[in-house]
């Protein structure tokens, strides 16, 4: 009985906020952010919550939106937990949200069945489920600019760049959950074709900070190259293992969730010489940072502080909303409409042009790989570059490097084969 | 006053023995029933049904599991996380090895191989209690995960390592699986926990029941009386975990929709027990009760408190500050309501129900 | 017979084969073993004055750690951040008792263990409110706390000692002594002791709980705060850190939830076991990552054989 | 009503004839660690009567009741239950050979009401399996009923019909004897061992408690092994009485007979060995 009068206001409150979150304007656009600021893994989400929604509130700032539309960016807190991203996904959906980017790979494995029913893309920006870069399998689906396994393919290029690669032994320390195991893969394809060995050291999420048994048994294999997929408190702990086993640090290389500052900067000097991969530029030497200190930070509409502008996790949210932004452009460019809907924006995601001229043009020239969006090619094969830590700070050390296309296509396509497979009536498309 | 009972005569042991001896109390649950079944399903959007009435359920589900092993027989467990896994990953395997089974069989049978990996982690609970049972329940908790983790066949050699809840139909309708229908859902919920409170409740008042709250409330005696705490304790175990595991498939094929190994983790063991304490041991009731509370709150937190900051006050608050106040929230509800009412809300509501009897005298 | 050999016969040629790494095995299972005991010290301490199985211990080390760091981020001097910090503990154990212990006392267990749940979300949610979620270097140097390596040289090999870990194993050592000292010698230490043994005895002859229960939530308060200082000194501040807290529930399992002694064996035979297990036979046989459940399962097979614990006392059944 | 009908009305048959021997303990000696509780005991109770074992505090008469009933194992002796020889035993196992007994310090299941109390006596009689339990129609729900008339029937005889659904844990000290006295009773026990029935009872109670404990054995034919304190209680209701000191036998006989052997009042008052 008190169960059900629970209830009974439950649902009142509930009718009442849904009438409060959707009464949007006419000519408004709703993104919403699943952010993590709080939770195991708050370091790396709160300074991407905030560069997404910076960028976007730049835009509204200097531009009023993005063709005339005002951007609404609806945070929503999933502490990383899937099941509150599910609540999130519920809670705002139906405030027209344009395309959903969890920054969970398990919220996003929620989602990805979701999308086509929904008609709301996923965009998981260089996270969650590879076999997603198939367009043809998953439309709904988008995982620019490059999918863990393209990722993996450019880090073990440049590992053969430093010196060749046959012969070698690459240790592969990883998360021991769905993420840190999904290159494993392209690891066991490509071990014989490029000659090297491989061993892997998985680390629990409960031994994140507790990874002294993992790194005497590095010091046992003795691998020639250490190449990680940390997340949260596993990497600083990864690296001071390291330095205290004296593994030599320029031979260690992390994924791009691997290299924030947040993650380096509790290690400090003992870090250096640390290296990590990245998509997206590091600094504020950018106009379109500059544009976004000047638009939002100064005028005190940012919940990032001043410091915390141009760091590396900040960037990639604020990159994340660039693709965002470019893929409500090309929709609203395709549709002629300025409110689009979730299903305008999947043909922007597919559609949209981020060449070296438009990143000149938003003022980003330089941040960043062009991307080309495709029907087939959700990932956009973009290239990454490796950075490395000098102690205080990130420094890029590489150019560009471009994935092995002509391997990680094959796997991705014979991965999202199987996950079709699984699923009964799953709706794929034709790129013509 | 409201709650009369005066003129309900029982003339017979099986009225007196009946689930809602009071006429009052029938009512209320058909027009319970009625609400769950028709009101709900014709009123409730699909933030309601997916993100706080299937939860609700899957959570009463699991803490009527849990309830089974601490409230009724005095077993302290911080595993049920863990079975709850098993359920859902027993589930995943029979579905994808039989397609063509009927989806509601195997969210069903998969109880049973939680109930069997229940009672092995059992065992302990013959030598030890207290404190120890819980320590050597969390071993279970955590083997389980990391197998779930580091067993590849267990997740079909998926490269996330998670599963996915692949869809189903059930009478033509799609209820798992992307495209499910929330509706559906929540119904197939709804009724799987209406039919498993009642085989609850059953147990509950027959023979077994008694033996685990005679092992639950004085163990030595019950053994003297004939009880054999094999039996009895394995039992409950057994009959817990399946509740559990069927709560875990729930978890995965009607609401959620995939699950990463983290989704069985410790902390969802804590929160069930969270609710089962909340709602009151040994309390069928305190299990809706307590999964309302521990569940829907945070969730109404979080959704009123930034808006009505907003309007009231000149601050504005994130939606991770609202989270955060919601945990606070909690945890102060937890300490104040241990304090004032230690036997949960079902406790307090056996007092309400009596002033309502009593209205409008004061006793 | 393969796994025979894999389970009998290489992990001792393994040993025999590498001494240097067998030593930093051993060497870095003492090292755990003894923040274990550390950590399972302040469960003893606080189950042994109170009957409360303090789950909170866990999120108490966080949030020590993050007040020092914290406070010191303000600009404070760290040495004066490191009284601060003990104030804070010390106004957090008067809380405690005051608001949570006082008006439950004489509750049964459960529900003290049920009310230090809440006082852990309490703390998480305050601490990322206040300091904020990211995670946050220790001031490892500023503490005065040493930061360099020795090597020793084993016959081809080398050994790591971390001057961090030395500092580490001779804090611990002079907590655990101090505290033994404490409860041995002095006044409040033998109330304590008197308290512990029957709660209505002690009360009886004028012994205060409630003073009893700050000092040993504040000792409590204490020993989180160093083992915060000495783990976070190996990775760094941040939520996450509180489940290797869990991993003090084998420990006392091993121990006996009471035993002072009991908690630092049985944190050095969690310490060493789990290192030596996860390298020489959870790697090559079982994948790796066993340190996660390791500990539990040897304490659940303790737990078979003598149920009681390793300095826990035998109960004759009465009725 | 079929044949099957567990009624209470009629006395128990266990096919043993009144005044044979129901019980015999031969040389038991018990100890925990070092210390023994009880040193080479024997004796015998018989069917039918009511046998008392007295002796003062720490004299081994609970660790005796303990030993018959299968909860302490002793090191050395027999104990021979309706024709059966044994050692060990599990407590379950003296249950369902027909041991049945109440508690020193009242051992009722706080948690339950005194119906359900009184019902878990019927445990070992109730047989309808988990799936038949669970749908609780048909055949379990027949089961329950037919129990629950016997259990009306001891609540009605021990006159607590008003407490029926009061959870024991609230009532006062002498209900909560008389409730346990009828949970033991509802197994329908052979032998009816009672710790200290009339412990902590002003005289009315004692008195409503002495008839019962006659009631029961002349009803229903019931023997009864009972120890207790009060002196003047035992010498009314006993046939035979045991006396213990320090874990040993000092004497064995009728009442009048106990009453005047030297070791016995010795013992009682306190005369050092």
């Amino acid at each position: 009985m008190l169960k059900k009068l629970i209830l009974g206001a439950a649902a009142i409150a509930v009718a009442s906020t849904v009438q409060v979150t959707t009464s949007y304007a006419e000519d408004t656009l709703y993104i919403p952010s699943l952010s993590y600021r709080t939770g195991p893994f708050a370091g790396a989400g709160t300074p991407i919550a905030n560069g997404f929604a910076d960028y976007f509130n730049m835009l509204n700032a200097r531009d009023g939106g993005i063709g005339g539309a005002k951007l609404v960016v609806g945070e929503c807190e999933t502490a990383y937990n899937a099941q509150k991203g599910v609540e999130c996904y519920e809670a705002t959906k139906g405030n027209g949200a344009l395309a959903y980017n969890p920054y969970s790979t398990g919220i996003t494995l929620q989602l990805i069945p979701k999308a086509p029913v929904d008609k709301i893309p996923v965009l998981s920006m260089g996270y969650g489920l590879s076999a997603a870069a198939v367009g043809e399998k998953f439309p709904w689906t988008f995982n620019y600019p490059a999918s863990y396994w393209s990722q993996m393919s450019s880090i073990l290029q440049y590992i053969d760049s430093q010196g060749g690669i046959k012969g070698k032994k690459i240790g592969f320390i990883y998360l021991d959950v769905g993420y840190g195991k999904e290159p494993i893969p392209l690891l066991d394809k490509l071990a014989p074709e490029m000659g090297f060995e491989w061993v892997g050291f998985p680390v629990g999420v409960k031994e994140m900070q507790n990874q002294s048994a993992t790194w005497l048994n590095v010091r046992k294999e003795r691998p020639d190259w250490m190449v990680a997929w940390s997340f949260g408190a596993m990497t600083p702990t990864a690296v001071k293992e390291a330095a205290k086993i004296r593994f030599p640090m320029d031979k260690f290389i992390g994924n791009w969730w691997s290299g924030a500052h947040a993650d380096l900067e509790p290690v400090g000097e003992a870090g250096k010489g640390y290296k990590a991969a990245n998509f997206s530029g590091v600094g504020t030497d950018f106009p379109a940072l500059q544009d976004v200190i000047k638009h939002v930070v100064d005028a005190g509409n940012s919940q990032a502080a001043k410091d915390d502008i141009g760091k590396v996790n900040y960037n990639r949210g604020l990159f994340n909303a660039v693709i965002m932004a470019e893929a409500i452009a090309a929709a609203q460019k395709a549709t002629g409409k300025v409110k689009i809907t979730g299903e305008d924006m999947r043909l922007g995601l597919e559609t949209f042009v981020l060449d070296e001229a438009r990143l000149k043009e938003i003022g980003l020239e330089g941040f960043t790989a062009p991307i080309k969006a495709s029907c087939k090619d959700h990932e956009g094969a973009g290239s990454i570059f490796i950075q490395q830590w000098d102690g205080s700070d990130w420094k890029r050390t590489s150019d560009l490097i471009a994935p092995m296309t002509d391997v990680v296509r094959p796997l991705l396509e014979e991965a999202a084969e199987k996950y079709v497979g699984e699923q009964t009536g799953w709706k794929t498309q034709s790129c013509g | 006053m409201f709650y009369r009972e005066a003129g309900q005569f029982k003339a017979t042991y099986e009225a007196d023995s009946a689930k809602f001896p009071i006429f009052q109390d029938k009512l209320f649950i058909w027009f319970y029933l009625v609400i769950g079944f028709v009101a709900i399903p014709l009123l409730g959007n699909e933030f309601f049904l997916g993100a706080i009435m299937i939860p609700f359920l899957v959570f009463t589900l699991a803490a009527i599991g849990l309830n089974i092993l601490t409230g009724f027989t005095g077993q302290i467990s911080l595993g049920s996380g863990a079975f709850m896994g098993v359920g859902a990953y027993a589930c995943y395997k029979m579905t994808l090895a039989y397609p063509e089974v009927n989806i509601l069989i195997f969210i069903f049978a998969s109880g049973i191989f939680s109930a069997i990996v229940g009672v092995f982690f059992g065992l302990p609970s013959l030598r030890i209690k207290g404190f120890y049972l819980v320590v050597s329940t969390l071993a279970a908790q955590f083997f389980l995960e990391w197998a779930f983790q580091r067993i590849p066949w267990l997740y079909n050699y998926n490269n996330t390592g998670a599963i996915d809840g692949v869809s189903r139909w059930l009478f033509g309708i799609q209820i798992t699986g992307g495209g499910a229908d929330r509706t559906a859902q929540y119904i197939v919920c709804l009724a799987i926990v209406v039919v498993m409170t009642w085989f609850a409740s059953n147990i509950i008042s027959g023979r077994i029941g008694r033996s685990w709250m005679m092992i639950r409330d004085m163990d030595i005696a019950a053994e003297l009386m004939g009880v054999r705490p094999l039996y009895a304790k394995l039992s409950a175990f057994a009959v817990s975990s399946f509740y559990c595991g069927v709560a875990g498939s729930m978890m995965v094929f009607l609401w959620l929709g995939a699950a990463e190994p983290e989704s069985f983790d410790y902390n969802h063991s804590f929160e069930i027990l969270f609710m089962v304490i909340l709602g009151g041991l040994g309390s069928l009731l305190g299990c809706f009760l307590g999964a309302a509370v521990i569940w829907i709150l945070p969730i109404l937190i979080r959704e009123w408190l930034p808006p009505l900051i907003d309007k009231i006050t000149p601050w504005v608050i994130t939606s991770s500050t609202a989270d955060l106040v919601s945990d606070i929230i909690i945890g102060i509800m937890i300490v104040v309501f241990l304090i004032m009412e230690p036997h949960g809300l079902a406790r307090l509501w056996a007092i309400i129900k009596q002033k309502l009897r009593v209205w409008p005298f004061p006793y | 017979m393969e796994l025979l050999k894999q389970i009998f016969i290489e992990p001792f040629e393994t040993m025999y084969a590498l001494p240097d790494l067998l030593l930093q095995t051993l060497w870095e299972g003492f090292v755990s073993g003894t923040l274990y005991s550390l950590i399972a010290l302040g469960f003893v301490l606080i189950f042994k004055a109170s009957g409360v199985f303090n789950f909170a211990q866990g999120i108490m080390v966080v949030f020590a750690a993050l007040c020092l760091v914290g406070i010191h981020a303000l600009g404070v001097p760290a040495y004066l951040a490191l009284i601060l910090t003990l104030g804070v503990m010390a106004l957090l154990a008067m809380s405690v008792v005051q608001f949570v212990m006082k008006p439950l006392v004489n509750q049964p267990d459960i529900i003290l263990f049920m009310s230090t749940i809440g006082i852990t979300f309490i703390l998480i949610a305050g601490g990322q409110i206040i300091f904020g979620g990211e995670p946050k270097a220790m001031i490892t140097e500023e503490l005065g706390l040493p930061t360099g390596s020795s090597v020793l040289e084993v016959s081809g090999g080398i050994v790591i000692f971390q001057h961090i870990d030395i500092a580490a194993a001779i804090i611990a050592a002079i907590l655990i002594a101090g505290l033994a000292l404490f409860f041995n010698k002095t006044k409040i230490g033998r109330a304590l002791r008197a308290v512990a043994d029957d709660h209505q005895a002690a009360l009886s002859v004028g012994i205060s709980l409630e003073q009893i229960w700050v000092v040993v939530w504040f000792a409590a308060g204490v020993v989180a705060l160093t083992a915060g200082i000495l783990w976070a000194a190996k990775s760094d501040v941040s939520f996450a850190l509180q489940v290797i807290a869990l991993k003090a529930l084998p420990v006392l399992v091993l121990g006996g939830f009471t035993s002072i002694p009991g908690a630092i064996i049985g944190g050095l035979i969690i310490g060493f076991g789990e290192k030596l297990f996860d390298l020489y036979w959870g790697v090559p046989l079982l994948g790796g990552g066993t340190e996660s459940w390791f500990a539990f399962i040897i304490a659940l097979l303790f737990l078979l054989y003598r149920p009681e614990g390793l300095f826990g006392e035998k109960l004759i059944e009465r009725i | 009503m079929n044949a099957h009908d567990p009624h209470l009305s009629t006395k128990f048959d266990d096919g043993i004839a009144p005044g044979e021997e129901l019980l015999h303990v031969d040389n038991i000696s018990l100890s925990f660690g070092g210390v023994k509780a009880i040193t080479d005991i024997s004796f015998d109770v018989l069917k039918g009567e009511i046998r008392a074992i007295i002796g003062p505090n720490g004299a081994g008469k609970t660790s005796m009741l303990n030993v018959i009933n299968g909860f302490y194992h002793p090191q050395e002796g027999t104990i021979t239950f309706r024709g059966e020889k044994r050692r060990k035993m599990k407590p379950y196992q003296a249950a369902s050979s027909g041991i049945s007994r109440t508690f020193q310090n009242v051992a009722l299941f706080a948690g339950m009401s005194t119906l359900d109390n009184i019902m878990a006596g019927r445990t070992l009689k109730m047989h309808k399996n988990f799936f038949w339990q669970m749908w609780r129609q048909g055949p379990a729900l027949q089961e329950e009923i037919l129990h629950r008339k016997v259990v009306e029937e001891i609540i009605e005889f021990l006159e607590i019909e008003a407490i029926r659904k009061e959870p024991v844990g609230t009532l006062p000290y002498g209900l909560q004897k008389r409730v346990e006295l009828g949970r033991a009773l509802a197994a329908e026990p052979d032998l009816l061992l009672l710790d200290e029935p009339m412990a902590g009872m002003n005289l009315e109670e004692k008195e409503d408690m002495s008839r019962f404990i006659i009631d029961v054995n002349q009803q229903y034919g019931t023997t009864i092994a009972l120890i207790e304190h009060d002196m003047g209680v035992v010498m009314d209701l006993a046939d035979r009485v045991i006396v213990l000191d320090y874990g040993k036998k000092i004497g064995d006989g009728l009442p009048h007979e106990v009453q005047s052997n030297q070791d016995v009042i010795d013992a009682y008052l306190g005369v050092s060995h």
